[in-house]
């Protein structure tokens, strides 16, 4: 008697994803049995770049280019490893700048996540509702940075640009809207009850196997597991401007979203206060010499841990920048939760990663 | 009179006949019996005007008596032989019964003969429908390794088991019923054990104690019959019926549902598909399960409220839970079986209606559901014999080899649930008529449902098997397999039967004209749309596969039906029997 | 940060006797293409909920030797393993090539013996 | 009012390829289809089929592992189709230039029809080019109008496009410098 | 649910919040960062900028007829690619006179069709700087 | 004559109300959405695109299914058995199923299973819903219960059980399982390109015409309890649909046939009462 296994392919073209990847499911009906994946098709060889085609004070840009959705975070954990290995103070205004942008870039990702996550449960609304509240975050973002998606902000020694009160009213306004909505979608994500049936236990990830399979980022906080490097860093200062961890147990799809709606709202907690306390002075340094030495410097991107070393040699080109990502990170665990579940989740666990493989193939 | 003595007699000689001579010599004379018996059972149903009633003489009776103990005993020896308890058990149970029958002598009496319109069709369908799968058997038995006299034997068996379906139908009197539903088991029993390796002979035994069952039940309604309504004829106890007294009717509707192998009597039907396939083919159409509807059709106008309601109900719930279960089923025969046992309970439950439209819709399910599964049953024996295929899953594009089996697979199935065809037709009339019941008594919305569902259940199974074929490469050079014309010419020769009966219901305005020709024309215009081959030109492109090159591998969803699901299910069934059993006598 | 320098036959002992997975995280596997044809593998581990306590563990080999898995005590280790192979061209025990490079591809492109 | 010219451009429907790019310009489109943009004004449907659709935009500056998907992708979209190149790396290879894993832009593979600046494009941008796509893709309609035309003969062996083979071929066509 | 349906069914009366783009313009704010334009005549020829661009995509090429500037020693001729660049603004941050040689607008850039030749002609310049 | 008229137009109607629907959800969400007529141009737009095929069988089940559905809205535009226009309609639902099996692509063959669990979801309430017409009217004929009075109010817990099958003859949330473009990419009509797809795209047409005929006979020969019937339904209809999420086919199952099954049974055993 033949097999009685379908193979169903997700990927790497598929209307759900934003970006290539391949999943093949080997599912029993539509009961996933096995995964098999392949996350290598965003290589672009960033790495080698990055010590042989730029100048280490270019490299900034750069890797920003490795993700636009954290390209904050990686222009800032490149940014800051370089700072370390000159060896410079930067301005205490500009670090709160750059949490700023670190925020709200946070904010922006998770509503984008949530809204895809619901976009693919088959909830179209849901997924236009959030997108168009995203604008109103966006709309901050461009007047701040210039830009909409790659901001460019942070360079060695500081912020690029500085900012008006105008702006600062903006966003304050802005985002006392967004939090209002959050409440919102908080309601919504709990009352639903067909996204209860598309969410609740639904590709669940126990606190053990988040642990063995050293899970990070939202996925991991909504298993219980405390890890956010914000907690554990003292680089910037962000136990002053409020950061709290933001956790969940049951570590299914819809304790990842709210674990994300949570955060999105200490975030703006954060926003609000570092506009309240932003200290007086300037928001660049320059910083002199050739990077040398190794570092390793991590932060929270709105995924998880980003992860950068470098190592420098006393001259322009750089010897080594590796550039270990959060999605990179979580790919065992991922292939690990699908197993069991249905096909017609896929999408929307898939999407509750909240991956990004470009990030993940550099 | 004399056509039916000839129907009965003429293929018992042909039995006789089929040994003489060669293989060739045999095939010539099995078909013009064949052709012989069915223009017989044609020129029966135009000259048909009144029914027919009349006595044998007294001499068959004794001869009736002599094969009765003889069967009765063979039952006997076999089980000992076999050391089957079961077996030897109802063989025991029935001769003591048998002897208490022999005792009492009713004086109410009738024709031993009897033939009205009912029984007219049911010839129709026995000769030509069972005379098409002998012709297809001519071929298939010769594709097996078995003696030339084996293999005759085999023919031989058929035109015997015709013979005894042709009695059947005609018979009045329900101790040669009895017989002959004896001679049907005995058929039934040497054809499954006709392989004769041990799983043969164990569904056999099986087959042989569980249609035992049936032949106490008729016994005992014998015995009751006598004491309360002091007759063994059918046209009598039936006009004389009391509603207070309905056992013999009720035992006898438990003999039916034994024959139509309902669940919970499910087992021997499905234990039969390891005989060679004609036998299968014979068994599920024309022959032995139609005894259930058959009789059932007869005793409906003696049922009560509660009886015919009840047994609806059973039916009805047959025809559901046997859909179900056939849903979880992968082996081609055995989807097949279980949805003959299927329809059977919906034949079933109609008859029980008892109101001349489910009569009538009774009558078309018999003749289509005949004609189709004999379609369907040949083509899982060419599916056997040509492609050694047995299972649904591996059929998977077979339109790529055999376009021509999968045309009579899509038709075969069409035409058990589609308009125009009958079958449909039939169903259609059966949802009319519990509709008209639900006026009069609200339970019968549960009939309604069973049947609501178990439809679409059994939509879902056929086209789940039909969709299989289909999964046609957009390249692949189809590679055609010879087919013996002995098995296409059958296949063909029901087809047209189907279409002739299109026309009858057409003729008869079951439907509106307009109803019965668009769907034909829709279903017609696809071949021929495609001989016009419209779209040899357009431009060809590969399946989407999210932009990915590896082969996909296609599987059907399948249905995992817990054994619980099954237990309860037979349970159930067997608790509707017990209903209507205690319900009666209370 | 502490950096410990270890034996490349020791590496998984050395790592079985200090993971801990209830208090210690991976990070991932790196290599460092050092002179005269050496490779430096590092293993970079953090502590959960600690001010930026990082642990490397390294080892120097040649581009010839194989490294020992560690997936049977880090299954999530997979992955880094399997990028090393790519981008450096070495071999892990029980890592397949070709994670995010195709058989056209630069191979080893951070090996730091390529053009 | 059956003019039928008139109604033929107003029903693009998009398909959508990342050919490697960094997500910042995918996220654009999914915002460019969000209610403040609103793509849907102009009939845009994101189908996610390339047999059903007729503007293929693509991003990212096309590694080489995503290549062939690209171009099977673009074989199966049935004529008239318009490529439409979203942000720098799609048009020229952009921050992504002769790094070693990348084809520097999407028409070193298949033709492009519009290019679209930015890193990231804005939303707007997107809307720019997919009107000048719009355009694009009524002359290409025009320009098929033959009868028959359903029909045509195909172009390659049995009937049946065939995608490996000639998407390599296709890749020769610009040699990079 | 029952909040999404109330949304569901207000938004039906409100206006909607689509804009209503290529009718309705949208107004950059001053500070977005569009092309990067350029001032021949203040430019010193320092390079700054053309070293500074990760994606190269400003490049000073010889020319036969270089622009008249007593600073440009070499005869050369500012190109710019706007489908190269990724508008980071590195270049200006670089320039020694930012504001009068190289600044950042805040255009949009403008579409391109086949027949612009966006890459074609900027491999003919890049080979050219390739030979310099 | 006005009924050929009808027959003929049916399609156009069913675009509009399409069109109707599209501008009406983006609006729901918050954005300005197509033209009305954006569905037609859609037309045009198929009818000008070469088209690709996969195989003839695969093409020609395509278009019987359009076919055969515009047969069934004929049908009961004409009048004729409401069981047997069920019956027809769940033929071209067959065409259209084994259209998705006779290509061999994967999304196309989950489509086309969903949609047979679909039949099993909702054909039992069809027939359910013909036989309440039946004892109502003591007629299965479609024109014998449009002259009859409107049976709503008899009727009601089946017209509660035919608003929940609604959702999944026309696609939309929260059971449109067999569609799912995030998960199977449009299920069984992936793989129909320029005019084939057209086919579909007008079978789509017609399902809703189908299904709010089917919704007017519960007016009986109250038209303007009819149209009033439309409008309200059509606006719950999208209303739902934008507020609820894609539940998965074995949910789909449970809930339809659970929920309507009850509500048939218990209106059929009250009408007999009655
Ligand atoms: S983060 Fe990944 S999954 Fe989420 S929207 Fe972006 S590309 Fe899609
Ligand atoms: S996880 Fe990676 S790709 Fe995704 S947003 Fe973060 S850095 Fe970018
Ligand atoms: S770069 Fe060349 S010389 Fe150096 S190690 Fe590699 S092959 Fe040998
Ligand atoms: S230069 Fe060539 S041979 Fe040497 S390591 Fe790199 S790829 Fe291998
Ligand atoms: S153009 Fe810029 S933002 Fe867009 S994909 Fe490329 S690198 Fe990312
Ligand atoms: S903005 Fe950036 S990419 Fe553009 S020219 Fe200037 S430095 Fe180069
Ligand atoms: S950096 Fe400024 S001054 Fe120097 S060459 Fe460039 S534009 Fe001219
Ligand atoms: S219906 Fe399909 S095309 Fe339309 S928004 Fe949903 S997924 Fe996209």
């Amino acid at each position: 008697m033949s097999k009685k296994t379908i193979n169903i392919p997700l990927g790497s073209q598929h209307i759900s994803l934003l970006e290539p990847v391949r999943f093949k499911f080997e599912c029993e009906n539509e009961k996933i049995i096995t995964v098999d994946s392949d996350v290598g098709f965003v290589h672009r060889g960033i790495e080698r770049a990055c010590t042989t085609k730029f100048k280490f004070d270019a490299i900034g840009y750069v890797v920003a280019r490795v993700c636009g959705l954290c390209a904050i975070t990686h222009s800032l954990s490149y940014t800051a490893a370089i700072e370390k290995l000159l060896g410079g103070e930067i301005t205490a205004k500009s670090k709160y700048l750059r949490i700023l942008l670190l925020e709200l870039d946070r904010i922006h990702s998770h509503m984008l996540c949530l809204s895809h996550t619901c976009e693919n449960a088959g909830f179209e609304a849901m997924f236009m509702r959030i997108m168009g509240d995203r604008e109103l975050v966006m709309e901050i973002q461009e007047l701040l940075t210039g830009n909409r998606i790659q901001f460019d902000y942070i360079s060695i020694g500081g912020v690029n640009r500085d900012i008006s009160s105008e702006i600062s009213k903006k966003i304050i306004a802005n985002l006392y809207e967004v939090k209002q909505r959050a409440l919102g979608y908080m309601d919504e994500f709990t009352n639903n009850w067909s996204l209860s049936l598309k969410f609740k236990g639904i590709g669940a990830l126990s606190l053990d196997d988040a642990y063995m399979l050293n899970a990070i980022g939202p996925l991991a906080r909504a298993s219980g597991l405390n890890i956010d490097v914000r907690n554990e860093i003292e680089y910037l200062p962000f136990d002053e401007v409020g950061f709290k961890m933001q956790t969940h147990r049951d570590g299914d799809i819809n304790a990842r979203n709210l674990v994300r709606l949570n955060e999105i709202i200490n975030s703006i907690e954060m926003c609000n206060n570092i506009l309240e306390g932003l200290p007086e002075g300037a928001i660049f340094t320059k910083l002199k010499g050739k990077p040398k030495g190794e570092a390793v410097i991590r932060f929270e991107a709105p995924r998880g841990e980003l992860m950068y070393y470098v190592k420098g040699n006393g001259t322009a080109m750089l010897e080594r920048v590796r550039i270990k990502t959060p999605t990179f990170s979580c790919i065992p665990a991922f292939s690990h939760i699908f197993v069991g579940e249905n096909y017609a989740d896929a999408p929307a666990i898939l999407a509750s990663f909240d991956p990004c493989l470009s990030c993940t193939a550099k | 009179m004399s056509i039916y003595s000839t129907l009965i007699a003429a293929p018992l000689l042909f039995a006789v006949l089929v040994f003489v001579g060669t293989r060739r010599v045999r095939d010539v004379l099995s078909a013009i019996f064949i052709v012989i018996l069915g223009a017989l059972s044609l020129s029966n149903i135009f000259s048909f005007n009144a029914p027919l009633e009349m006595s044998l003489p007294e001499t068959f009776h004794v001869l009736f008596i002599l094969i009765d103990v003889a069967v009765l005993a063979y039952f006997l020896w076999q089980g000992a032989l076999l050391k089957h308890a079961y077996v030897i058990f109802f063989a025991l149970v029935q001769i003591l019964l048998y002897g208490a029958v022999m005792f009492l002598s009713p004086s109410i009496v009738s024709g031993d003969i009897f033939v009205d319109d009912i029984s007219a069709v049911m010839l129709l369908v026995i000769n030509i429908v069972g005379g098409i799968i002998i012709v297809y058997a001519l071929e298939y038995i010769e594709n097996e390794e078995f003696t030339s006299l084996k293999k005759n034997g085999f023919i031989a068996m058929l035109f015997f088991f015709l013979a005894v379906m042709n009695f059947i139908v005609c018979t009045n009197n329900i101790e040669i019923f009895f017989l002959l539903f004896e001679l049907t088991t005995l058929c039934s029993y040497i054809l499954i054990a006709y392989r004769g390796d041990a799983l043969s002979r164990k569904n056999a035994l099986q087959a042989l104690w569980m249609n035992q069952i049936g032949g106490i039940a008729i016994l005992a309604a014998l015995i009751f019959s006598i004491l309360q309504y002091d007759t063994v004829y059918f046209d009598v106890l039936i006009a004389n019926s009391n509603p207070l007294y309905l056992l013999p009717i009720v035992l006898l509707a438990i003999a039916a549902f034994v024959k139509g192998a309902s669940i919970p009597f499910d087992k021997w039907l499905l234990g039969a598909m390891v005989a060679p396939t004609p036998v299968s083919a014979i068994l599920h159409s024309a022959t032995m399960v139609k005894i259930a509807p058959y009789l059932m059709l007869k005793l409906a106008p003696a049922m009560s409220g509660f009886v015919s309601l009840t047994i609806t109900l059973i039916g009805t719930f047959v025809f559901f839970s046997a859909s179900l279960l056939a849903l979880s089923k992968d082996y081609f025969k055995e989807i097949l079986g279980l949805s003959t046992i299927a329809l059977l309970g919906l034949m079933m439950a109609l008859a029980a209606i008892g109101t001349p439209e489910a009569v009538t819709a009774c009558l078309v399910l018999i003749v289509f559901h005949a004609i189709s599964k004999a379609l369907l049953f040949l083509q899982a024996g060419i599916l056997e014999k040509n492609f050694h295929l047995k299972y649904v899953d591996d059929i998977n594009g077979l339109v790529n080899h055999a376009p021509l089996v999968v045309f009579f697979i899509v038709i075969g199935f069409a035409s058990l649930t589609l308009p125009p065809f009958g079958a449909f037709i039939a169903k259609f009339m059966a949802i009319e008529s519990i509709a008209g019941e639900i006026i009069h008594n609200p339970l019968y919305a549960f009939a309604l449902i069973f049947l609501a569902l178990g439809s679409v259940f059994l939509t879902l199974l056929y086209f789940k098997v039909v969709t299989k074929l289909f999964a046609k490469d957009a390249d692949v050079k189809s590679r055609h397999v010879e087919i013996s014309k002995f098995y296409t010419i059958p296949s063909f020769l029901l087809v047209f039967l189907l279409l002739i009966g299109m026309y009858i219901s057409f003729e008869r305005a079951f439907l509106s004209s307009l109803e019965i020709v668009v769907p034909l024309v829709l279903i017609a215009l696809i071949p021929a749309l495609f001989s016009l081959l419209l779209f040899k030109k357009a431009h060809r492109v590969k399946e989407y596969n999210c932009g990915e090159k590896d082969d996909i591998q296609l599987s059907m969803y399948y249905f995992h039906m817990p054994r619980r699901v099954q237990i309860t299910l037979t349970i159930l069934a067997t608790l509707g029997m017990w209903i209507l059993l205690l319900g009666t006598i209370v | 940060m502490k950096k410990i320098k270890v034996s490349l036959e020791d590496i998984t002992n050395e790592i079985q006797g200090f993971y801990d997975y209830k208090k210690w995280h991976f990070l991932t596997l790196n290599g460092l293409a050092l002179e005269d044809n050496k490779l430096e593998v590092q293993w970079i581990f953090s502590k959960y909920e600690a001010l930026d306590e990082i642990v490397i563990y390294y080892a120097e080999i040649e581009y010839k030797d194989i490294i020992a898995s560690i997936v049977d005590i880090i299954p999530s280790a997979i992955i880094s393993q399997r990028e090393l192979v790519d981008m450096f061209g070495v071999q892990v025990e029980g890592s397949s090539k070709g994670l995010y490079l195709d058989e056209d591809s630069l191979q080893a492109p951070l090996s730091g013996c390529s053009i | 009012m059956f003019n039928l010219k008139k109604y033929r451009k107003k029903s693009p429907w998009i398909l959508h390829y990342n050919a490697g790019s960094c997500n910042g310009c995918d996220i654009e489109i999914l915002a460019s289809l969000a209610p403040k943009y609103d793509l849907e004004r102009f009939g845009v449907v994101n189908t996610g089929n390339p047999k059903q659709s007729d503007i293929f935009l693509v991003t990212g500056p096309v590694t080489l592992r995503s290549r062939e998907r690209l171009v099977e992708l673009y074989m199966q979209m049935p004529e008239p189709k318009v490529v439409v190149a979203v942000g720098s790396c799609s048009c020229t290879g952009g921050v992504f230039r002769d790094m070693y894993n990348v084809e520097d832009g999407v028409d070193r593979y298949i033709p492009v029809d519009v290019y679209i600046p930015g890193c990231a494009v804005s939303p707007e941008l997107i809307i720019d080019g997919l009107v000048q796509g719009l355009e694009i893709l009524e002359q290409k309609t025009k320009e098929m109008e033959k009868p028959l035309k359903l029909f045509k003969e195909s172009t390659c062996e049995e009937g049946i496009v065939n995608r490996r083979d000639t998407a390599l071929k296709v890749g020769k066509i610009d040699e990079k410098n | 649910m029952f909040t999404s349906l109330i949304k569901a069914f207000t938004n039906l009366f409100k206006k909607p919040q689509t804009i209503d783009y290529p009718l309705t313009p949208i107004l950059k704010d001053k500070e977005y960062r569009g092309l990067i334009e350029y001032g021949e005549a203040s430019c010193i020829y320092c390079l700054k900028c053309e070293k500074a661009c990760p994606p190269g995509s400003i490049l000073f090429v010889p020319v036969e007829n270089p622009p008249e500037n007593e600073k440009n020693k070499k005869g050369l001729q500012y190109h710019y690619n706007p489908y190269l660049c990724i508008y980071c603004g590195e270049c200006v941050r670089a320039c020694p006179k930012p504001d009068e040689a190289l600044w950042q607008s805040n255009k949009k850039p403008s579409i391109a069709i086949k027949s612009d030749k966006v890459n074609e002609d900027w491999f003919v310049l890049e080979k050219l700087k390739k030979e310099e | 004559m006005i009924e050929i008229l009808l027959i003929v137009c049916a399609p156009l109607i069913g675009g509009l109300i399409y069109g109707l629907e599209r501008k009406m959800r983006a609006r729901m969400q918050n954005r300005q959405g197509p033209p009305l007529l954006q569905p037609f141009y859609d037309m045009w737009k198929l009818i000008d695109k070469q088209a690709f095929i996969i195989n003839p069988y695969h093409t020609i089940l395509g278009m019987m299914h359009f076919i055969s559905l515009w047969m069934v809205v004929a049908f009961i535009i004409l009048g004729e058995n409401l069981l047997y226009v069920i019956f027809l309609h769940l033929l071209s639902s067959i065409f259209l199923i084994l259209a998705g099996f006779s290509v061999k692509s994967i999304y196309s063959h989950i489509g086309s299973n969903r949609e047979l669990l679909a039949i099993l979801a909702y054909e039992p309430i069809l027939i359910m819903l013909g036989v309440g017409f039946f004892i109502l009217n003591g007629s299965f004929d479609i024109s014998v219960i449009r002259e009859n009075s409107p049976a709503l109010a008899s009727l009601f817990l089946l017209f509660l059980a035919f608003l929940m099958l609604i959702p999944i003859k026309l696609k939309k949330s929260p059971f449109d399982a067999s569609e799912a473009h995030q998960e199977i990419v449009g299920g069984v009509e992936i793989e129909f390109s320029g005019v084939f797809f057209e086919f579909l795209y007008m079978a789509k047409w017609l399902e809703y015409i189908f299904i709010y005929l089917l919704l007017m006979l519960f007016a009986g020969d109250n038209i303007l309890l009819g149209t009033g019937l439309f409008a309200i339904v059509f606006f719950l209809v999208n209303l739902v649909d934008n507020a609820t999420a894609r539940i998965k086919m074995s949910h789909l199952l449970k809930i339809v046939l659970g929920i309507g099954l009850t509500l048939g049974m218990c209106n059929l055993i009250g009408l007999s009462y009655v």
